[in-house]
């Protein structure tokens, strides 16, 4: 178990996503590719070997037309807390400790260049959050110059995935620390960049144990679900919808089980 | 995989994982020193019968 | 031992041998020829052969600058309002001051004439430069922990001339980073080693905890 | 002494026990870990101080606030500027990727000349001095042959500096033929003439205060428009307002929707007067604004004393049960939608603007304006309201006799003629015209392409490249390869838009009048110039009164003058609101009685009667005969698609789904049910055919789509920009065909008869 | 001086024949070797790999010849721990497969992993509660320690023979062997076993998740006791195989009589256990999670269908050890082998399943789609290798050295 570092304040970070809000423009995912130097290439349709941090789905509620619904669900990497808080279910299989869970943030961390590409976390994580590197990354024509010094820019046969922009709270922290107090990071201070970008407000980042920021309010709402949250991983981010359809589609259920917003007795 | 590494902690798993593999090593290792260590002073012997 | 046998009438050196363990004695001596011929590759061949030393662009004089300037380190190595730290000052920066040859160094008249002049950036050898996915803010060091330039980078604020770098072959890193002293033992002959563990090693005592992979790297 | 195998051995022995006691092995070991991280090919940004600078983005019109974080001269990331009133933060994918385009591979880096034949897009660099040079020389010329108003102008917009700058151009040089690309605008710019006198003025819709929107197939979250205006104005939705999108096919705008009413396509304005006519029988209408400011609500007698039909006696016969026939929707929901609608504190109907395909349906449009008029939501917060663009403070243009006669003579897209006398701009009829005219005899010598793709926009857009392929000149302003440039013969490559100062003007259909300026993030980063500079350039070097109209030193320094004292607050700020109230309703029209005109008397209409002046709804007939096309192709925006003149960066391309783009085919929308009696399946390829063309498509199946209906996404199918965007899938543009209004010219047409057939 | 450079007293065929008999093999490694140098250096794009299966054929291949490579611990196990001493009539040609099932397996490994250049970050910078460092640590060691097994045998040869200290160095060897071989089995027991956490502990996956035995998954104990009985049975066929190729007699019938009792009674247990584990997973891990039995399984794609269970625990299961275990069914060869395949085949469809539609069966709801994947012919040519390996390596093996004990006799 690791030791929480003393001079540091713990926190819970998580993201709480408003399904009913999302519309599918796609701004998260490229603010992200933006922010995080995620390589491109001229193919990209085939989805299983195209890198990104966070995907939005489009899923339908089934129903012929026009009584069909649409549902968009942006994943990002779920942060899981795992087991005992600590445990997500990538971490431990990680063969060289490219990844671990950082206990005062609850973000699980993944360092590319200590990565040597043998892919038992992407196998491990129920979500396909974890993505590979196919290829040696090219960005070409001075594109390379448009990169963040922030973050890292991975190189061919690793695994990368959402950070929840930890170089932000990085960023944040620095500039706390210059100005003398070290945990005053606000809610602002630190926001993801899929956040920053959602143009319609549907996704909300904060520390989850803090009462004054939003998040913590948000996923204790009767309509907050996780994905596939009966696994056990224990996901840092929370999604609402009041739309019983999207709750059946995030999670896998029985015939004769009902989500837990709606299965009658209040939750 | 050495206690100069980041990854070592000084953690029950981390002796009984690596004392293992070390044992499995070692013997080995020393049985295998054994066998070139007695073949060699059984060629001396053998040399020594030779001669007399 | 005692059984080993010898045929051979030569013995070896000046070891009074038994009289039968002569090659023995032999095959002992090229063993510790062996041995010692490593150690002393290892210890001594090895560590010049890894690293080769780089000049410096210029001779920077750190000790006359401080007497120059108001405000010690900070002057031209400075936090900027984000909490970012500026590093080896910029062409720009160092212009303000050398836009023509003010002195009689010869530094000073290179320095303006090859690099000011040309507009072009010196190439500094950074000591304490670490690979792109570390991740070092020097905020919380210097203002969270009250740390001193020297306690990391030694007394180079001092110095009248840059110490020598020296590169390692196989990494492009500085001589610096694992430190002078191959052994990695004793103090550390210009400033403080900088590796995964030194920092690690610092972290533990200091904060009761190594802390996790993102604290550092990104 | 003998020395043998064993003393070698013994040897080995020592130097392999001894160097383990050495650094040797740790060492090596762990500077190789090292080097196997640090791969010299894998880039190391470069780090620095960070600066943030505002300025706006062009890739579309939406005219969004951004800020862009910079390293030294790198230019590192964009995002929204939370304090700019048209988007306040949001900002769509194309913002977000934008750095894409600074660089990469398909920015024009210098001036080119073509080389290879036309299209080919072999193209030699040349310099600034030769390009302009080359360009007025042969603009000289062909004044000089007296056929001055041969040369065209194609522009993305008419509003903003740079679009002045060319109608001065053409102005002094002599020709009428500045050309906006069709929009939204068309229609809305007509009905606001005929309803309320306003000539060349632009609706905007307040979508941030209004309370209930009736959407008629606005693709308000599709990211057609101004997307960050609109993402915006729907983030601040609370539980209280609602947004009904009333389409054939279920978009992102429907699935957020509260209600979502799939009217059958080009039924809309039927459905609008559905809406009135309850809201008129249940006298749920702003009986303040009917009974005051307008006119022809009523029946009305003129002054030879004949007695005219008014609005209200035509929605008299559109009940909810007609409409209910004619759009496929059920009638308790147009009556319910009605009421809702009627009842909201701010309803606001909105139609033209942001569709994929802006069908300049002049009845629909007008309909919708009188939904607005019924409420009273004219000219009010929330509401449609009426804005002028914006006035630049810009001396006459000066004309010698070249000039003046050449601006005098007829248009050669026939807008403004005889034929279509309220018609401003008709891009749609140009490639006809050209394909008609004879080599020597062609309307269009000389074209220039600002902001516009049009080989690329232009509906049947194989016919409109054979079309502009024959125009013997063409100069393109573009700072990116795109199609037009490709079939350029010189191309004078503009800025991207964070290397030089522009004003841009808030797009049509937003709800304020806002002005921004875009100023310079980084250097430029190759040989680019501003295309004001080289427009006064050109001029110069062309003399006379032409260089006399351009007396300024450089384009900013225009942009300075023409703003006057707003140029303070533009250049602070980085925008400047013209009007922050609307007019009150007693001086909002400018009709001659100055009330709303429910009844356009000043319509140019094909018939004389009441009904063909009113905005009634007659069904339109799309291209295509039924016999072989049973269905209609319509295309649709996708938020992650960049349907306009600029293609999409390599980054939006990545976010397409697997079932709209596949390697380099484009998977087509159709009902399961369309799908059953054609024996398609999903994943299917199938070929359609429109009377336009024909192509290889996919098949995916989604529920929400209209049965009989095929949906195509807008945007793909490029040939030009770069290996990122080119060749991959349809252009929809090439299966699409105009078809215009008789009255108008304008592109009536809301989709076109298609046939698939498996492959 | 001319010393036969074969083994005393038996005969082998000409130089011509056995190069010919070698030529294809050799042909197959040559591809396999290009297959191997594009992997390596233009990295896993060459292969129809994708981040649905960052595990695919390799990693099969990887469990099923490390499983059936488990006969050389087994039978080691047999021969020098228990004392069964008929066993070593067959232990030398069990060393070799091993040797051949482990080098592929590391080979496989390597090639999986893609990146030559970091892959040893396993061992440097080991993270001891992974399951694959646990895999490559006894891996790596294991093979060491076949080797070792292997070395007595090379100098069993003749030829070296004649060299006295290899003479006595094989003396030796053999001598303590026990003592190799019981290191062997302690390495074998947790890689195995190791092998069977690496899908066990994927909680996120339930397909392959199983509850936990002290600090190990319940497909620990499964993989180990699968390998120990199924192991020995493919030493056995392949000793037969070799017996068909060579139209010699080997080994005595009574050894493959007495492996295939054993392995008959493992292989019962196993099912048993096998059988048991997936009732409880069935009914209780699944459900747990949302998963219906069935949910599993699919038609669409037909290879995951639920016709691979049955095949693997009652026709490969079974089965195959009923016969085992019943006297009438070893004295019948042909059914003893017949029986002995179907266990192999089995045990081929168990690592498939808890490797391949563990990743295959879609979790997500909304993604109702089974991924598919087929291997491109890089990942095929070089999981075919190892057969090319191994008769390349058993080949020659069989020629020079004296690999079974009972052939001088069996052969006058």
């Amino acid at each position: 178990m690791e030791k929480l570092p003393s001079h540091t304040k713990a926190r819970h970070f998580g993201m709480v996503i408003d399904l009913d809000k999302c519309t599918g423009c796609a701004s998260c995912m490229v603010a992200c590719y933006s922010e995080n130097n995620v390589s491109f290439r001229d193919e990209e349709s085939i989805k299983l070997l195209s890198i990104n941090w966070i995907q939005v789905y489009k899923i339908t509620n089934g129903k012929p037309f026009p009584d069909t619904e649409v549902c968009y669900l942006p994943q990002p990497c779920m942060q899981c807390d795992g087991k005992d808080f600590g445990h997500p279910p990538c971490v431990s299989v990680c063969p060289a400790v490219a990844t671990d869970f950082d206990t005062p943030t609850g973000i699980v961390s993944q360092i590319p260049v200590r990565c040597f590409g043998c892919r038992y976390c992407m196998a491990a994580c129920p979500y396909h959050a974890r993505k590979f590197n196919w290829w040696d990354p090219v960005w070409p024509a001075d594109m390379e110059r448009y990169l963040s010094p922030d973050v890292s820019p991975r190189m061919r046969g690793v695994i990368e995935k959402c950070t929840f922009c930890y170089h932000r709270f990085q960023r944040a922290r620095q500039q706390a620390y210059y100005k003398g107090d070290a945990e005053n990071i606000k809610e602002a201070d630190y926001q993801t960049a899929c956040t920053q970008a959602c143009p319609s407000g549907a996704i909300t980042f904060g520390d989850m144990d803090n009462p004054d920021h939003a998040v913590y309010t948000l996923k204790k709402s009767r309509y907050a679900f996780r994905l596939l949250e009966r696994l056990g991983t224990q996901p840092s981010v929370y999604y609402l919808s009041t739309r019983k359809w999207v709750h059946r589609a995030c999670d896998n259920y029985l015939e004769h089980e009902e989500p837990a917003a709606f299965a009658g007795k209040s939750a | 995989m050495f206690p100069f590494a980041y990854e070592w902690t000084w953690y029950f798993g981390q002796y009984l994982f690596m004392g293992a593999a070390g044992f499995a090593i070692s013997v080995v290792g020393a049985g295998l020193t054994y066998c070139i260590v007695k073949s060699i002073i059984d060629i001396m012997i053998s040399d020594d019968h030779a001669e007399h | 031992m005692s059984t080993q046998t010898d045929n051979t009438s030569n013995t070896p050196s000046n070891a009074p041998s038994p009289k039968k363990g002569a090659t023995g004695w032999v095959i002992l001596a090229f063993f510790v020829i062996g041995f010692g011929f490593s150690l002393l590759g290892g210890w001594v061949g090895f560590p010049n052969m890894l690293y080769k030393e780089v000049p410096h662009p210029i001779d920077f004089n750190h000790a006359l600058h401080m007497d120059l300037v108001f405000d010690g380190c900070n002057s031209c190595h400075y936090f900027r309002a984000d909490g970012s730290f500026s590093g080896a000052p910029t062409l720009n920066e160092c212009r303000d001051c050398h836009q023509f040859v003010m002195g009689t160094d010869p530094n000073e008249e290179k320095f303006v004439e090859e690099y000011v002049l040309q507009d072009k950036e010196v190439p500094w050898n950074i000591f304490a430069k670490q690979p792109d996915n570390v991740y070092f803010s020097h905020a919380p060091h210097v203002k969270g922990a009250g740390m001193d330039c020297a306690a990391c980078h030694g007394d180079i604020g001092t110095s009248e001339s840059l110490r020598p770098y020296q590169e390692n072959r196989i990494t492009g890193y500085s001589r610096d980073i694992w430190g002078w002293e191959m052994s990695r033992l004793g103090e550390p002959k210009y400033a403080p080693r900088m590796k995964m563990m030194d920092c690690v090693n610092c972290h533990v005592e200091q904060t009761d905890s190594k802390g996790s992979c993102f604290q550092c790297h990104k | 002494m003998k020395i043998d195998r064993r003393c070698f051995l013994s040897l080995a022995g020592g130097l392999a026990v001894g160097h383990l006691l050495t650094p040797i092995p740790w060492k090596i070991t762990d500077d190789i870990a090292i080097w196997t991280q640090n791969w010299p090919w894998t880039p190391v940004p470069e780090t620095g101080p960070v600066t943030w600078k505002n300025t706006v983005c062009t890739l579309c019109a939406g005219g969004c606030g951004i800020k862009v974080r910079t390293i030294r001269d790198r230019a590192i990331k964009i995002e929204g500027r939370t304090d700019h009133p048209v988007n306040k933060g949001s900002l769509c994918p194309l913002g977000y990727a934008s750095l894409q385009y600074l660089y990469g591979p398909s920015r024009v880096k210098t001036p080119m000349r073509r080389t290879g034949e036309r299209g080919s897009g072999q193209f030699e660099a040349i310099s600034w001095d030769e390009a302009i040079s080359e360009v007025s020389g042969k603009l000289d010329a062909l004044r000089k042959n007296g056929r001055a108003h041969t040369l065209a102008c194609i522009s993305g917009s008419d509003k903003g500096t740079v679009p002045v700058l060319f109608k001065r151009f053409l102005d002094a040089y002599g020709s009428p033929n500045f050309i906006r690309t069709p929009s939204g605008r068309d229609a809305h710019e007509i009905a606001a003439y005929l309803a309320q006198g306003h000539k060349d003025k632009n609706i905007g819709f307040d979508l941030e205060n209004a309370t209930f929107i009736l959407s008629f197939g606005c693709g308000l979250l599709d990211g057609s428009g101004a997307p960050g205006y609109q993402f915006n104005a729907y983030s601040r939705f609370d539980k209280g307002r609602t947004l009904v999108q009333v389409e054939p096919r279920l978009s992102n705008t429907a699935a957020r929707a509260k209600k979502w009413l799939p009217a059958k396509p080009g039924t809309e304005g039927a459905l609008a007067l559905g809406v009135a006519h309850v809201i008129v029988k249940n006298g749920l209408y702003d009986a303040d604004f009917i009974n005051g400011y307008a006119f022809g609500f009523e029946d009305w007698t003129d002054e030879g004393g004949n007695i005219h039909m008014g609005f209200k006696s035509l929605v008299n016969e559109y009940t909810p049960q007609k409409v209910s026939a004619i759009t496929g929707l059920d009638a308790n929901a147009i009556e319910s939608l009605a009421r809702d609608f009627a009842r909201a504190e701010k309803p606001v109907a909105v139609c033209g603007y942001n569709e994929c395909k802006p069908s300049a349906n002049i009845d629909k449009t007008l309909a919708v304006h009188a939904l607005n008029a019924l409420v009273g939501n004219i000219n009010q917060a929330g509401g449609m309201i009426v804005f002028a663009d914006p006035e630049y403070a810009v001396s006459e243009v000066r004309k010698d006799r070249i000039a003046t006669e050449g601006t005098a003579k007829p248009r050669a897209d026939m807008a403004g003629t005889d034929r279509y006398p309220q018609s401003r701009y008709l891009l749609d009829l140009l490639p006809e015209v050209l394909m008609g005219a004879n080599e020597n005899n062609l309307p269009v010598q000389a074209l220039m392409v600002t902001g516009a793709n049009p080989v690329y926009t232009t509906e049947n857009s194989e016919t409109a490249r054979a079309a502009f392929a024959k125009i013997p000149f063409i100069v393109s302003f573009s700072s990116f390869m795109d199609e037009t440039a490709k079939l350029a013969d010189i191309i004078l490559p503009d800025h991207h838009f964070l290397e030089g100062y522009r004003d841009v003007p808030a797009p049509d259909g937003v709800g304020k009048a806002v002005t921004s300026l875009s100023a310079p993030v980084v250097k430029p980063q190759y040989d680019t110039r501003n295309t004001g500079d080289v427009i006064i350039d050109i001029a110069r070097s062309l003399g006379g009164t032409i260089g006399e109209s351009f007396p300024w030193k450089d384009y900013d320094t225009f942009l300075k003058q023409a703003f006057k004292e707003h140029y303070r607050d533009l250049s602070r700020n980085g925008y400047v609101i013209h009007a922050e109230k609307p007019l009150p309703w007693d001086r909002a029209f400018a009709t001659e009685n100055g009330k709303y005109a429910f009844y356009p008397t000043r319509r140019h209409a094909a018939g004389t009667d009441d009904k063909s002046r009113l905005p009634a709804y007659r069904e339109l007939d799309i291209p295509g005969d039924k016999a072989n096309g049973t269905l209609a192709l319509i295309p649709y925006k996708s938020p992650r698609i960049a349907a306009g003149a600029v293609a999409n960066p390599p980054f939006m391309t990545k976010t397409i789904d697997a079932n709209v783009l596949k390697k380099e085919m484009l998977f087509i929308q159709i009902n399961p049910e369309t799908a059953r009696g054609l024996n398609l399946r999903q994943g299917d390829t199938a070929v359609i055919r429109t009377p336009a063309g024909e192509a290889r498509v996919r098949v995916n199946l989604f529920d929400g789509v209209m049965p009989g209906i095929v949906a195509m996404p807008a945007g793909l199918g490029h040939t030009a920009f770069s290996k990122f965007i080119a060749d991959k899938g349809v252009n929809v543009n090439a299966l699409l065909k105009p078809s215009a209004d008789p009255a108008y010219g304008l592109n009536a047409a809301w989709g076109v008869r298609a046939s698939l057939q498996k492959a | 001086m001319t010393t036969s450079a074969f083994p005393e007293g038996v005969k082998r065929c000409s130089s011509g024949k056995f190069i010919l008999w070698l030529l294809p093999a050799f042909l197959v490694l040559l591809i396999a070797a290009y297959a191997m140098f594009r992997v390596w250096f233009y990295g896993l794009n060459q292969t129809n790999m994708n981040d649905a299966y960052g595990f695919a054929i390799w990693i099969w291949a990887d469990l099923a010849v490390i499983a059936l490579g488990g006969g050389a611990f087994f039978s080691g196990f047999l021969a020098y721990l228990v004392g069964v001493k008929k066993v070593k009539n067959i232990i030398n040609f069990a060393v070799v497969l091993g040797v051949v099932c482990y080098t592929s397996a590391l080979i496989l490994l390597g090639l999986d992993v893609g990146q030559p250049l970091r892959g040893w970050f396993i061992f440097w910078h080991a993270n001891i509660h992974s399951m694959l460092t646990e895999v490559a640590f006894c891996l790596t060691i294991y093979l060491g320690v076949l080797i070792v097994e292997f070395i007595p045998v090379i100098l069993e040869n003749p030829k070296i023979q004649k060299i006295r200290f290899f003479h006595h160095l094989s003396h030796n060897m053999h001598e303590i062997m026990a003592v190799f071989a019981a290191t062997g089995v302690f390495l074998s027991f947790f890689h195995q076993g190791s092998l069977g956490g690496v899908p066990g502990v994927l909680y996120g996956r339930p397909f392959a998740f199983r509850e936990g035995l002290f600090i190990w998954p319940w497909t620990f104990f499964l993989f180990t006791w699968s390998a120990a009985a199924v192991g020995p049975l493919f030493t056995a066929t392949m000793c037969r195989l070799t017996e068909f190729i060579t139209q010699k007699k080997l080994v005595k019938d009574d050894v493959y009589e007495l492996l295939a009792k054993i392995s008959g009674w493992m292989l019962l247990t196993y099912i048993i256990a096998k059988s048991l584990d997936t009732i409880y997973w069935a009914t209780v891990t699944a459900p747990a999670r949302g998963f219906a039995f069935m949910d599993f399984y699919s038609n669409n794609p037909a290879y995951y269908g639920v016709w691979i269970l049955i095949a693997e625990i009652v026709i490969c299961g079974f089965l195959p050890a009923l016969i085992l275990i019943t006297q009438k069914g070893r004295e019948n060869k042909k059914l003893l082998f017949g029986a002995a395949i179907l266990a192999i085949i089995g045990l081929c469809i168990n690592r498939w399943v808890m490797v391949l539609q563990v990743l295959a069966a879609p979790l997500k709801p909304f993604q109702e789609e089974w991924f598919v994947y087929s291997p491109a012919w890089t990942e095929v040519i070089t999981t075919i290798m190892p057969i090319a390996y191994g008769i390349v390596l058993i080949s020659i093996a069989y020629r020079y050295l004296p690999l079974f004990p009972q052939e001088k006799e069996l052969n006058p």
